[in-house]
C-alpha cells in the first residue's frame, strides 16, 4: 500500500526518461505524459483517502527507517496538497498541447517540454512528500530546474532578461536553502524533519529561533513573501501562457508548503505570530498596490499572486488550527484560480494580440465564452461568494478574529482591505478589457514569441483545459464542506504533529 | 617532399595554413571525417589515442570501485565524460567514431530510466522502493564474485553523466561552433 | 630511521625542491614560453620523486597505482607544453627580444615571400 | 554522432594514408598491445594481481576497444624492450639533469633568461616517431617542441638557455632523440635511415 | 623523524602552491595562467600523494591519478580553446 | 424557499440561449420565477401573520459555520413583496421598454432574474453568512447590470464606483458578521435574536455592520454611486435602484434591530446618518434637471428617511419603517417607471426640455401624480400613512425632538421636490415648445398602473398593512405598541407636521428657481463624487508610487534586499541572544591554513579579475583548493567529485567565453553604488562565518544518524565506502533527484544553445503554414480571422 | 562540539562574502561565478558541519569508526556539488544566449518597471488635470 506514495515522484520521472528517449515522437510524448498525470490523479486521490481514514502513509524508501534513510510521507496534508497540482498540471498539460498543435502543427515533438514538464511533476509531488529536509531541497531544484528550462524556452530577445532574473534569484535562494541545510545539520546532526523537531527541543533558543527564521526567509523567497518577492512579477509574465499557469499556481504554493510545514513540524510556537503576520500584511498590500499600477494583464495577475501569498502567510500566522485550516483550503483554491487567470489570459492574448490592458477592449463581445472563463476564476480570486475564494477567506477571516490578538485583528483588517482591491485589480480587467469599444486584433508580431500571439487560433484542446479548470473552482466550492473538514482534520495533525512524528520515527522497524 | 596543404585553395593564405598545421599524415583518432587540418596536432592526437581507452577503463574502476573505496557511479561518469572532452579536444566534434552512435539525449534518458527502474524493480519482488539486495556467486578460477542491485542505480548515474557531458559538448562545444560558423563571427 | 626512510625523505624533499623551483622559474622566467619549461619539467621530476618517495609507506596494491598517476604525468606534460607554446607563438605572447635565434620567424617569412 | 549533416565528410584531406579494414584478425592483433595495456591498467589501479581480477581486465578491456575503436593506422611498431628500457633510463636522467638546469636559469638569469626556436628536420617520416621524438625532446633539458610541421618532418624545438652554438647543439639532441626512439619502437627500415644519418653527422 | 620530513615537504609545496597562484593573479597572459593553474593541480596531486604516505593509507590512489588526468584535460582545453579563440578573430 | 431562490439562478443560468433568440419572450420567461416567489409569498401570509414562521436550512460546510438557512417572517415578506413583486412587474415592463435587437435587452433579463433571486435569497436570509452571500451577489448583478456592455466611459465609472463602494461596505460588513458570530458562537439571526449579545464585540461589530448597511442603502458620505448609476437602463433604476437592491442596508438594520438591541449608540448613529442623507439628497434634488437623477437624490433622501426609522429601535418606529418600506417601493418603482416611459416616448428626461407632456400622456401623468401623492405623503396614501407613524415615533423631548425636526425638514424637502418632478415632467411650460410624444403601449404602462394602485391601496386598506407592520414591529423589538398605522389619528401633533411639510414642501418649490441661483453661488466644500474621485486618484498614485519604489526592476537590489533580509530577520536573533562560543580553535589540521590562504587570495582575485578568464580560472583554483579541504577533512570522494565536476565546469566556461568578449562589459559602477555592496556582501559573509561556529557549537555530540551509516553500511549494504553506500542505498532517493537535475539541465542547456538555429527553422515551417493558409481563402476574407 | 573552527570559519565568511559581492553585479558572467563560489561556500559548509576536521575517510576497514569523518554531510555535498554543477551550466548556457540575443551579456532593469516609476510622474501631472477638470464642473 504504502509503495503508491513513490508513484508521483517516481512514475513521472521514469516517464520522461522514455519521454526524452522517444523525443522524435510528438503523439507518444503526448499521451505518456496525459497518462502518467492521470494515473497520479487516481494515485493521489487514492492517497488522500487512505491518509484520511487511515493516517498518514509512510514509505521508509530502501527499507530504511527514518532518519537513516529517506521517508516519503502522505499525510493529508500533503495528499490533498498534491491531488489538486496534480488535477491542475492535468488540465495545463492538455492546454499545452492544444497549443502547441495549433501553433506548431500535430507532429511536432519536442526533446525539451514533455520530459520536463514530467519532471516538474515529480519535482512538486516530492517536495509534497518528502519528510526529509535534504530531499526537499532536492525536490525544490528538480522543481526549479525544471522551471528555469520551461520559463527560459524560446525566449526572445526583450525577454531574455525575464529568465535571467528568475534563474539567479531561484539559484540564490537555493545556495541560501543549502546554507540553511548545513547550519541545520551543524546544530542537530540530522535532516529528518520529524527527527529534528526532536533535536530542537535540545538546543539553545537562539540558534532554534534564528534556524527559524532562515527558514522562513528560504522559503520566503521562493513562495515570493514580501520583501523577496520582487523578482515574481518581473519574471512569470514573460513565459508562455501554460508555463505561467503552472509555475505560478505550483510553485509558490510549494514553498508555502515548505514554510508551514517547517515551521509547524520542526519548531514550536505560540498562536498568533506578530512577524509573520506582519509579513503577510507587508505581502498583501505591496501586491495588491501592485497589482494596480500595471497596465500589462500577466503582470497584473502576477502582483495579485503575490498579494495573495500574503493570504497564506496570514493563515499561518495566526499558528492554530483554524488558520492552519484556512491556509489549506486557501492554497486548494488558489492553485486552480490563479492557474486558470494565467490560462485565460492565454487565451485572451491569443484574441488581442496583446498583454496591455489599454490595448484591449470589447471582449466580451468578441468572445462571451472567454468572459465567463475569466469572469468565474477573477470573482473567485477577489473572494466574491459563493465561488470558491470566498469560502477560503471566509475560513482566513474567522481564525483572524478568533484567534483574539490585536495582531490578528489588524492583519484581518488587511485581509479585507485587500480583497477589496483584488476585486479592484479584476474589476478593472473587467472594464477596460472586455468592455468597451471592440479592437481589432494586433497581429502576431513574432511567431516565435510564444506569450504574445494574435492570431486568434485556439484549439478546442485550450479551451476545454480553461473549462475544466474552471469547473474545478466551481467544485472546489461545491465540495467546501468535505474540504473544510479534511483541511481542518489536515490542520490539526499539523498542530499536534503526534501523528506524523510516530508515523515517520515511530512506525518503521530498520533495515 | 611537397606540401601538400600549401596549395590549398581553401585558405586564405599559404602562409596561414602552414602556419597553422600540425596536422598529422594519418588519422588516429577519426574515422568519419577530415576536420580542418589547422586545427589538428599530431601530439594531442597520438596522445589522445592512448590516453582515451585508458581513461575509459578507469572510469569504469571507479565506477565499480566506488563500493568499496573512492569512486562511484558520479565520479565513473564525469572521468568518461573528460575521455570524450579529451577526444573532442583533439579530434574535434564527436563523430561517429564510436560503435554504439547514441544522441546524447537518448543516453540521458535511459540513465534516468535505468536509474529509477532500479527504485522500482523490487517492488515487483514483493520488496520496498529502492531497496537493495547482494549475490555472490562462487564462479571457479575467478573465486567468489558480489553483485549488489544497488550497482544498477550507479550505471545509470554513470550513464546520465556520460549523456550529459557528452550533450554539453554537443551544445557548448559544436552548438557554439556551428553557431560561430553560421552568423560569421569566424574569420574562416 | 631504516634506509627506506631515508629513501623516501630524499626523494620527498628533492621532489617538494624540484616543485618549489619550477615555481619560482613560473615566477621569475620573462615569457610563457620560458614559463612552461619551469611548469612542465621540474613538475614532473619532482611529481615523481614525490610519488617514488611515498609509494615506499604504502601497500603494493596502493603503490602500484601511484606508477598510472607518474605515467600520466610524463605522457601529458609535454603535450601541454607544445600545445600551450604553439599558442604562445601563435597570439605574438613569445618574446622575440629574448629570442638568439628564430628558425621559425625566418619560414614564415620564407613562406609568405613564396606566395606572394 | 552529432552533428547531422554529414557536409565535412565529402572529402579527405590529401596525404592521409587510408587502411583498408578488410583483414579483421590482422586488425584485431594489432590492437593485441593496446589490450594488454588497458588490462595494465586494470591490474594497477586495483592493485590486486589474480586471475579474477586480470579476466575482468580482459573483459573491460575488450569492451572498450570494441565500443569505442580508433581508427586503423598504417605505422607499424616494432617493440624492442631492452631498447625502450635505456630510453626511459636515458630519458629520466634527462629529466634530473634539465631540472637542474631550468633551476639554474630561474634563479640565477631569472627574467635575463635567452631562448631561441631552431629548426631540426627529421631522418624518419612517421607520425608517431614524431611524436615521440618531440614527447621526449620537451622532457629533457631546457627544451620544448614549439611546432610541428610534420609534411616537412621538421620539428621547431624552444629552447633555453642558447648562446652561440645553440642551433647546432639542439639539433644534435633532437636526432639523437630521434635515434634512441626509433632504436627502441622503429622498423628495421627506419633504424637503418637513422643510423646511416647518424653516421654521416659523425663522420 | 619522518614527520619532520612530512612538514617540510608540505611546507615546501605549500610555498610551491602560493607562488603559483602569484603568477595566476598576476598573468600577464591567459596562457600564463593556464600554466600557473596546471602547476598549481600538479602540486595537489603531489600533496594528495605525500599525505597518503604520511598516512600509510592509500586509499586516495585513484583520486591522484584523476587528479592528474584532469590537470592535464583541463589545461588542455583551456589552451586550446584560448588558441581558437584567437584563430577566429 | 431554497427552491424558489435556485429556481431564480437557475433560470437565470440557462436564460441567455434563449435571450439570444427571442428576447422578448426571455422576459416574459424570467418573470416566472419571480411570479411564482411571490404567489408563494402570498400564500404564506397568513401563516406568516399568525406567527408561524416557516424555515429551511442547508449546511455547505460545517466546519466553517457556512450554511443556508431561510425564514419567512413578516420583515421577509414585506421585503418578499417588494421584491418578487415589483421584479415581475419590471421585467414585464422591460419586455416593452428595452429595443429588440440591442445587446442591453438580451444582457439585461438573465441578470434581472439573477439579481430577483439574489435579493429573494438575501431577504429571506436568517443566517449571517447566507445574508452576506445574496448580498453580494446582488453587487455583482448590479455591476453587470449598470455597466451593461461598458461601451461609454461613464457607465463603465458608474458601475465601477457602485462595485467599489458597496463592496467596501459588504467586505467590512462581513468583518462584523464575522465579530459577531465568533464573539456568540452563532451566526443564526434568529438566535442571535433570542440572546442579544453585548459588550465591545457587539459594539465593534455594529460598527462594522453599519458600514455596510450605509454603503449599500447609499447613505452619506457613501451616497454618490447611487446617482452615478443612473447611467443603467430605466427598468433596472427602477428596480435597483429604487424598489430593491439599496433598501438592502436598511433591511439589514431593520433585520438586526432584535440581535443589536444590546448596542445603546445604534439608533444614535443611523438617526445621524440618516437625517443627514435625507437632506443631502433632498437638497441635491431640488437642483437637478435631469428627471431620473431627481428622482435617484429623492432616493437617497428617502433612504436617509428610512435608516432613521430603521435604527429607532422603538416600536412606532419599526411600524413606520414598515409602512415606508412599502411605501417607497411602490412609489419610486412607479415613478421611475414612468420617467421611462417619458423618456423612451420623447427621447429627453430634461426639465429644461419637457413641457406639456401630462396633457400628450394624460394616464401617464396619472399614475405620476398618484405616486408623487404617495411620496410627498399625502392622505390617503400609504406615504402619508407611514410618515404620520414616523412623526409619531419621535414624539418627545430631548434629543428625540431634534430627530423629529429633522425628519420633518426632510420631508419638506420631499414634498419640494415632488413638486419639482411633477410640474417640470408633465406641466407645460411657457417658452418652451410642446415636446414631442410617441404613444404609449399599453403592456408599458400597465405596471407602473399596479404600483400606483398599491399606494392607494396599501393607504385605503390600512389595516392589512397594519397587520403586517405589527407583526414585524413586534418581533423587532420584542414587544407591542398601542400605536396603529391608519389614516386618522385625530388632531395631534403628527397631523400638524405632516400639513406643515405640505405647504412648506410647496412654497419651497415655488421659489426654487431663486434658491438655485442662490446655491450656485455657495461654495461646495463637502462633494461625495470629488471624495471618491480623489480616494481612487490617490489610490492609484499610492499604488504606482510604491510598486514604483519598491519594484524597481533592478535584479542587484533584489538581490541586495534578499540579503538585508537575512542579515536583518534572522541575523538580528544570532546577533542579540549570542552565548560564548565554547572550544574555539584555530585550525584542526595544519594544512588548512595554506588552503585557506590560497582560497582567500584568489577569492580577492576573482573580485579584481577584468578578464573573464581570469575570473574564471582563479575560481577554479578555489574549486580545487576546496577539494583540497574536503581531502583535508576526510572526504576523498568528496574530493574527486569536486575536482571532476570543477575541471568540467572549467571547461563548460571555456567552451562558451570563446564567443564572449575577453574583458568584463560591464559599466563600472560609481562608489555610491559600490559602497553598500561590499557592505552588504561583507556582512553577509560576517554572518555566515558567525553562523557556523555558532551553529556548530551547539550542538554537543556526534550525530547519531551519522553513527549508523558507519555501523550498518557494511552488513547492510555490502559497501564499505560509506558516503557511497549513502548515495547509492541509504539516501539513493537524493540521487535519483539529482539525476533528474542533471538530465533537465542539459536538456535546458540543448534548449537553449541550439534554439536559435530551431527558431529560425520553425519561423520557415510557420510562415510556411500561413501562406498556404491564407493562399486557401476567398480573396475578400483575408482581414479577419476565425472568430467565435 | 565546535565543527567549525576559526581558520575554516573566516573562509566561509571570505568566500560568502566574495560570493555576495559577485551577486550583486550586473555582469552575468560575474554573478554566475558569484553562484559558483557560493555555492562552493555552501558544500564546504556542509561538509564541515559534518564533524572534527582531523577525521579519516569513511571507508570501513582499517580505520576505526569513531576516527572517521561524518559521511553523511559528504552525501550531502556530493549531491549538491553536482546540483550546483548542472544549474551552472545552465546559467552559463543563459549568459550565452543573452549575449546571443542582446549583444551584451548584462543583466538590465525591467523595462515594465521603469514605465511604472515614469507613470507616477505622468500620474501627479494628470492628477492636477483631474482637479481643474472637477474644479471647473463644480464652478459650472
Ligand atoms: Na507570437
Ligand atoms: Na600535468
Amino acid at each position: 500500500m504504502s509503495e503508491l506514495v513513490a508513484v508521483p515522484v517516481l512514475l513521472p520521472l521514469a516517464a520522461a526518461g522514455l519521454s526524452m528517449a522517444f523525443g522524435r515522437f510528438a503523439d507518444v510524448q503526448r499521451l505518456l505524459g496525459l497518462l502518467v498525470l492521470g494515473v497520479i490523479v487516481v494515485d493521489a486521490a487514492v492517497l488522500l483517502y487512505f491518509a484520511d481514514v487511515h493516517g498518514p502513509l509512510v514509505l521508509h524508501l530502501g527499507g530504511w527507517a527514518a532518519p537513516v534513510g529517506i521517508a516519503l510521507v502522505a499525510d493529508r496534508l500533503a495528499a490533498l496538497l498534491l491531488l489538486i497540482s496534480v488535477v491542475v498540471m492535468f488540465a495545463v498539460l492538455l492546454y499545452s498541447i492544444g497549443q502547441r498543435i495549433t501553433d506548431y502543427g500535430r507532429g511536432a515533438a519536442s526533446t525539451t517540454f514533455h520530459p520536463i514538464y514530467l519532471v516538474l511533476c515529480s519535482g512538486v509531488s516530492l517536495a509534497y512528500l518528502t519528510g526529509d529536509l535534504f530531499n526537499l531541497f532536492v525536490a525544490f531544484e528538480i522543481m526549479l530546474a525544471s522551471s528555469y528550462v520551461l520559463i527560459n524556452r524560446r525566449t526572445t530577445a526583450s525577454r531574455v532578461r525575464a529568465g535571467m532574473t528568475y534563474t539567479i534569484v531561484s539559484l540564490s535562494s537555493s545556495v541560501l536553502f543549502l546554507t540553511m541545510i548545513g547550519l541545520v545539520y551543524a546544530a542537530t546532526g540530522t535532516v529528518n524533519l520529524a527527527d529534528l523537531a526532536l533535536e530542537m527541543g535540545q538546543l539553545p533558543p537562539a540558534p532554534v529561533r534564528a534556524l527559524a527564521l532562515l527558514m522562513v526567509i528560504v522559503f520566503g523567497v521562493k513562495s515570493a513573501m514580501v520583501p523577496l518577492h520582487f523578482w515574481l512579477p518581473d519574471s512569470y509574465p514573460n513565459a508562455p501562457a501554460p508555463i505561467t499557469a503552472i509555475l505560478a499556481a505550483l510553485l509558490t504554493k510549494v514553498g508555502i508548503y515548505a514554510m508551514i510545514r517547517t515551521q509547524i513540524v520542526v519548531f514550536e510556537r505560540e498562536p498568533s505570530w506578530p512577524l509573520m503576520l506582519t509579513l503577510a500584511m507587508a505581502t498583501m498590500i505591496i501586491g495588491a498596490l501592485g497589482a494596480l499600477a500595471q497596465n500589462d494583464l500577466n503582470r497584473m495577475l502576477s502582483f495579485l499572486l503575490v498579494s495573495h501569498i500574503g493570504f497564506m502567510l496570514f493563515g499561518l500566522g495566526v499558528y492554530d488550527i483554524a488558520g492552519l485550516t484556512g491556509v489549506i483550503l486557501y492554497i486548494v483554491h488558489h492553485i486552480t484560480v490563479q492557474a486558470t487567470l494565467f490560462l485565460v489570459s492565454g487565451l485572451i492574448t491569443r484574441y488581442t494580440g496583446t498583454v496591455a490592458l489599454s490595448r484591449m477592449g470589447g471582449l466580451a463581445k468578441i468572445s462571451p465564452l472567454v468572459a465567463v472563463l475569466f469572469a468565474v476564476p477573477a470573482l473567485s480570486l477577489a473572494g466574491v461568494p459563493p465561488f470558491s475564494g470566498f469560502v477560503a477567506k471566509l475560513a482566513l477571516l474567522r481564525s483572524g478574529i478568533g484567534v483574539g490578538t490585536v495582531w490578528g485583528y489588524v492583519a484581518t483588517g488587511v485581509v479585507v482591505l485587500t480583497s477589496l482591491l483584488t476585486l479592484y485589480a479584476v474589476a478593472r480587467v473587467w472594464t477596460r478589457a472586455f468592455w468597451g469599444q471592440v479592437r481589432e486584433p494586433e497581429g502576431d508580431p513574432d511567431p516565435t514569441d510564444e506569450l504574445v500571439v494574435g492570431t486568434g487560433d485556439t484549439s478546442p484542446g485550450m479551451v476545454q483545459a480553461t473549462g475544466v479548470l474552471v469547473l474545478s473552482t466551481v467544485l472546489v466550492a461545491a465540495l467546501a464542506g468535505p474540504l473544510a473538514e479534511i483541511s481542518q482534520r489536515a490542520a490539526t495533525d499539523l498542530i499536534t504533529g503526534e501523528a506524523y512524528r510516530t508515523a515517520v520515527l515511530g512506525g518503521g522497524s530498520g533495515g | 617532399m611537397t606540401d601538400p596543404r600549401a596549395s590549398d585553395g581553401r585558405e586564405e593564405t599559404a602562409v596561414g595554413a602552414w602556419f597553422h598545421s600540425d596536422a598529422p599524415a594519418e588519422r588516429w583518432l577519426l574515422s568519419g571525417y577530415s576536420r580542418d587540418p589547422r586545427e589538428r596536432t599530431i601530439l594531442l592526437e597520438l596522445v589522445a589515442r592512448v590516453v582515451f581507452p585508458t581513461v575509459i577503463v578507469f572510469s569504469v574502476y571507479l565506477l565499480f570501485a566506488g563500493h568499496y573505496r573512492s569512486g562511484g557511479g558520479f565520479s565513473g561518469g564525469l572521468v568518461a565524460g573528460q575521455a570524450f572532452v579529451l577526444r573532442y579536444l583533439a579530434g574535434g566534434r564527436l563523430d561517429d567514431s564510436s560503435t554504439v552512435s547514441m544522441r546524447p539525449p537518448v543516453l540521458i534518458g535511459i540513465g534516468l530510466t535505468i536509474a529509477v527502474l532500479t527504485g522500482l524493480v523490487p517492488v515487483l519482488f514483493g520488496g520496498v522502493v529502492l531497496e537493495s539486495a547482494s549475490f555472490t556467486f562462487a564462479v571457479p578460477l575467478l573465486g567468489k564474485i558480489k553483485v549488489v542491485s544497488s550497482l544498477f542505480l550507479d550505471i545509470g548515474v554513470y550513464l546520465l553523466i556520460l549523456g550529459v557531458v557528452l550533450d554539453l559538448l554537443r551544445t557548448l562545444g559544436s552548438g557554439i561552433e556551428a553557431d560561430i560558423v553560421e552568423l560569421g563571427g569566424g574569420s574562416r | 630511521m631504516s634506509w627506506l626512510d631515508l629513501f623516501s625523505a630524499v626523494c620527498l624533499i628533492a621532489g617538494a625542491v624540484s616543485c618549489l623551483f619550477g615555481a619560482i622559474g613560473l615566477l621569475t622566467f620573462p615569457d610563457v614560453a620560458a614559463r612552461l619549461q619551469a611548469a612542465t619539467k621540474p613538475q614532473t621530476l619532482g611529481l615523481v620523486l614525490i610519488l617514488l618517495g611515498s609509494a615506499v609507506h604504502l601497500e603494493v596494491r596502493y603503490a602500484s597505482g601511484l606508477i598510472l598517476v607518474g605515467l600520466f604525468q610524463a605522457i601529458t606534460a609535454p603535450v601541454l607544453a607544445q600545445l600551450v607554446g604553439r599558442a604562445a607563438y601563435r597570439a605574438g605572447s613569445v618574446r622575440r627580444d629574448t629570442l638568439d635565434a628564430d628558425h621559425l620567424a625566418r619560414r614564415i617569412e620564407h613562406e609568405r615571400g613564396r606566395t606572394l | 554522432m552529432v552533428d547531422p549533416e554529414p557536409r565535412h565528410r565529402q572529402r579527405r584531406t590529401r596525404g592521409e594514408h587510408v587502411v583498408s579494414r578488410r583483414y579483421p584478425i590482422g586488425r584485431a592483433v594489432r590492437r593485441l598491445p593496446m589490450l594488454g595495456w588497458l588490462v595494465l591498467v586494470w591490474l594497477l589501479l586495483w592493485g590486486t594481481y589474480d586471475p579474477g581480477t586480470a579476466f575482468f581486465g580482459i573483459v573491460v578491456g575488450v569492451l572498450v576497444i570494441w565500443f569505442f575503436p580508433a581508427p586503423p593506422i598504417a605505422t607499424d611498431i616494432r617493440l624492442r624492450p631492452l631498447r625502450l628500457g635505456q630510453l626511459v633510463l636515458f630519458l629520466a636522467w634527462d629529466l634530473v639533469v634539465s631540472t637542474g638546469r631550468v633551476a639554474f636559469e630561474a634563479i640565477v638569469r631569472g627574467p635575463r633568461v635567452r631562448a631561441s626556436i631552431v629548426a631540426v628536420t627529421l631522418v624518419t617520416d612517421s607520425d608517431h616517431l614524431m611524436a615521440m621524438v618531440a614527447n621526449a625532446v620537451s622532457l629533457a633539458p631546457g627544451n620544448f617542441v614549439l611546432q610541428i610541421d610534420r609534411a616537412n618532418r621538421i620539428c621547431y624545438v624552444y629552447a633555453l638557455g642558447a648562446g652561440e652554438h645553440a642551433t647546432e647543439r639542439v639539433r644534435r639532441e633532437v636526432l639523437g632523440w630521434e635515434r634512441r626512439v626509433v632504436h627502441a619502437v622503429g622498423t628495421g627500415e627506419q633504424v637503418r635511415m637513422v643510423d646511416r644519418n647518424h653516421r654521416s653527422e659523425v663522420g | 623523524m619522518m614527520g619532520v620530513v612530512f612538514a617540510i615537504t608540505f611546507g615546501l609545496l605549500c610555498l610551491a602552491g602560493l607562488l603559483s597562484l602569484v603568477r595566476l593573479l598576476l598573468g600577464r597572459g591567459t596562457l600564463d595562467r593556464i600554466v600557473a593553474l596546471d602547476v598549481f593541480i600538479t602540486l595537489i596531486v603531489a600533496a594528495t600523494c605525500v599525505g597518503m604516505g604520511r598516512n600509510e593509507d592509500g586509499s586516495n590512489v585513484a583520486l591522484a591519478a584523476a587528479f592528474a588526468l584532469l590537470a592535464f584535460i583541463g589545461s588542455v582545453s583551456a589552451a586550446r580553446l584560448v588558441e581558437k579563440k584567437e584563430s577566429h578573430r | 424557499m431554497l427552491a424558489l431562490v435556485t429556481s431564480h439562478l437557475l433560470v437565470a443560468f440557462l436564460l441567455p440561449p434563449v435571450a439570444m433568440r427571442h428576447t422578448r419572450a426571455a422576459y416574459l420567461v424570467a418573470a416566472l420565477p419571480p411570479a411564482a416567489a411571490l404567489c408563494w409569498a402570498l400564500a404564506h401570509t397568513a401563516a406568516v401573520l399568525a406567527g408561524d414562521q416557516p424555515v429551511e436550512r442547508v449546511t455547505w460546510s460545517a466546519t466553517l459555520g457556512l450554511e443556508f438557512v431561510f425564514r419567512l417572517d413578516a420583515l421577509a415578506l414585506v421585503m418578499t413583496l417588494l421584491v418578487s413583486g415589483i421584479g415581475v412587474l419590471v421585467l414585464l415592463y422591460s419586455r416593452w421598454y428595452f429595443e429588440t435587437p440591442s445587446g442591453d435587452a438580451k444582457r439585461s433579463a438573465p441578470l434581472l432574474l439573477a439579481f430577483a433571486g439574489a435579493m429573494f435569497g438575501l431577504v429571506l436570509a436568517d443566517h449571517l453568512l447566507t445574508l452576506y452571500i445574496f448580498w453580494e451577489l446582488t453587487t455583482i448583478c448590479s455591476f453587470l447590470l449598470v455597466g451593461q456592455s461598458g461601451v461609454s466611459r461613464e457607465s463603465r465609472r458608474a458601475s465601477l464606483q457602485a462595485l467599489l463602494v458597496t463592496t467596501l461596505g459588504g467586505l467590512v460588513m462581513l468583518l462584523g458578521f464575522i465579530v459577531l458570530g465568533e464573539s456568540s458562537g452563532t451566526y443564526r439571526i434568529s438566535q442571535l435574536a433570542a440572546e442579544p449579545p453585548a459588550g465591545s464585540a457587539a459594539a465593534v461589530a455594529t460598527g462594522l455592520i453599519l458600514v455596510g448597511a450605509f454603503t449599500k442603502s447609499a447613505q452619506v458620505p457613501f451616497h454618490n454611486w447611487l446617482p452615478a448609476a443612473m447611467v443603467a437602463p430605466t427598468p433596472i433604476s427602477a428596480y435597483l435602484h429604487a424598489a430593491s437592491m439599496v433598501k438592502a442596508g436598511v433591511f439589514l438594520v431593520g433585520r438586526l434591530t432584535p440581535v443589536l438591541s444590546e448596542v445603546s449608540y445604534l439608533p444614535v448613529v443611523t438617526a445621524m446618518f440618516g437625517l443627514l442623507t435625507m437632506f443631502v439628497g433632498g437638497w441635491r434634488a431640488l437642483r437637478e434637471y435631469d428627471l431620473k437623477l431627481l428622482l435617484a437624490y429623492g432616493t437617497v433622501s428617502q433612504l436617509g428617511f428610512l435608516m432613521v426609522l430603521a435604527g429607532s429601535g422603538s416600536y412606532t418606529g419599526e411600524l413606520a419603517l414598515a409602512g415606508m418600506l412599502l411605501a417607497h417601493g411602490a412609489f419610486k418603482a412607479t415613478l421611475f417607471l414612468v420617467i421611462g416611459i417619458v423618456d423612451h416616448q420623447t427621447g429627453t428626461r430634461d426639465i429644461r426640455e419637457l413641457s406639456g407632456v401630462g396633457r400628450r400622456l394624460p394616464w401617464v401623468a396619472t399614475v405620476a401624480v398618484l405616486a408623487a401623492m404617495s411620496m410627498a405623503g399625502v392622505p390617503p396614501m400609504i406615504g402619508f400613512v407611514a410618515k404620520e407613524a414616523a412623526f409619531e415615533a419621535y414624539l418627545g423631548g430631548g434629543s428625540v425632538a431634534v430627530v423629529e425636526a429633522g425628519i420633518v425638514l426632510g420631508s419638506v424637502l420631499t414634498v419640494a421636490y415632488t413638486a419639482r418632478l411633477l410640474v417640470g415632467g408633465f406641466a407645460s411650460k411657457r417658452g418652451t415648445m410642446p415636446t414631442e410624444v410617441h404613444p404609449t403601449p399599453a403592456g408599458m404602462l400597465l405596471p407602473p398602473a399596479v404600483t400606483a394602485l398599491l399606494c392607494l391601496a396599501l393607504g385605503v386598506a390600512y389595516p392589512l398593512t397594519d397587520e403586517l407592520a405589527a407583526t414585524y414591529a413586534e418581533r423587532a423589538v420584542g414587544g407591542s405598541g398601542d400605536y396603529h398605522l391608519g389614516l386618522w389619528h385625530g388632531f395631534k401633533l403628527p397631523l400638524l407636521f405632516s400639513l406643515i411639510t405640505l405647504l412648506g414642501g410647496l412654497a419651497l418649490a415655488a421659489c426654487n428657481p431663486e434658491l438655485n441661483r442662490l446655491r450656485d453661488r455657495l461654495p461646495r466644500p463637502l462633494q461625495a463624487q470629488r471624495g471618491y474621485e480623489r480616494v481612487m486618484g490617490s489610490l492609484e498614485r499610492l499604488a504606482v508610487g510604491v510598486t514604483g519604489r519598491v519594484q524597481v526592476g533592478s535584479l542587484p537590489t533584489y538581490l541586495g534586499i534578499i540579503l538585508l533580509t537575512v542579515l536583518i530577520v534572522p541575523g538580528s536573533v544570532l546577533l542579540l541572544r549570542v552565548t560564548p562560543i565554547e572550544q574555539l580553535r584555530w585550525w584542526d589540521n595544519v594544512l588548512q591554513l595554506p588552503l585557506a590562504l590560497v582560497i582567500l587570495i584568489a577569492a580577492a582575485g576573482v573580485l579584481r579579475a577584468t578578464r573573464r578568464i581570469t575570473a574564471v580560472l582563479l575560481v577554479g583554483v578555489i574549486g580545487y583548493a576546496i577539494g583540497g579541504m574536503f581531502i583535508v577533512g576526510g572526504g576523498p570522494d568528496l574530493a574527486l567529485t569536486q575536482f571532476l565536476v570543477e575541471t568540467l565546469t572549467l571547461i563548460a566556461f571555456v567552451l562558451v567565453l570563446r564567443r564572449l568578449p575577453a574583458r568584463f562589459t560591464e559599466t563600472p559602477s560609481s562608489r555610491r553604488v559600490r559602497l553598500p555592496k561590499v557592505l552588504i556582501s561583507l556582512a553577509g559573509g560576517v554572518f555566515v562565518g558567525f553562523a557556523a561556529l555558532i551553529f556548530s557549537s551547539a550542538r554537543d555530540t556526534p550525530s547519531a544518524v551519522s553513527r549508523e551509516y558507519l555501523e550498518r553500511a557494511e552488513e547492510g549494504t555490502s559497501a564499505t565506502n560509506v558516503v557511497n553506500a549513502i548515495i547509492i542505498d541509504f539516501r539513493a532517493f537524493d540521487t535519483v533527484g539529482e539525476l533528474s537535475v542533471l538530465a533537465v539541465a542539459a536538456t535546458g542547456v540543448a534548449s537553449l544553445v541550439l534554439s536559435a538555429g530551431s527558431a529560425r527553422r520553425r519561423k520557415h515551417a510557420r510562415s510556411d503554414r500561413e501562406s498556404r493558409f491564407t493562399a486557401g481563402r476567398l480573396p475578400g476574407e483575408g482581414g479577419g480571422k476565425g472568430r467565435t | 562540539m565546535n565543527t567549525v573552527n576559526l581558520t575554516m570559519a573566516i573562509v566561509l565568511g571570505g568566500l560568502y562574502a566574495t560570493g555576495f559581492y559577485l551577486l550583486l553585479q550586473r555582469s552575468l558572467m560575474r554573478v554566475l561565478l558569484g553562484i559558483v563560489i557560493l555555492g562552493h561556500g555552501a558544500n564546504l559548509l556542509l561538509q564541515l558541519a559534518g564533524g572534527s576536521q582531523a577525521g579519516r575517510p569513511p571507508m570501513l576497514g582499517d580505520t576505526p569508526i569513531g576516527r572517521m569523518a561524518d559521511p553523511l554531510p559528504q552525501a550531502m555535498a556530493l549531491t549538491a556539488i553536482v546540483i550546483t554543477f548542472a544549474l551552472t551550466t545552465f546559467l552559463l548556457a543563459l549568459a550565452y544566449r543573452a549575449w546571443q540575443l542582446l549583444g551584451h551579456d548584462e543583466v538590465q532593469d525591467d523595462v515594465e518597471d521603469r514605465r511604472i516609476r515614469r507613470l507616477e510622474a505622468e500620474l501627479a501631472e494628470a492628477d492636477e488635470d483631474t482637479e481643474r477638470e472637477l474644479d471647473s464642473e463644480a464652478t459650472r
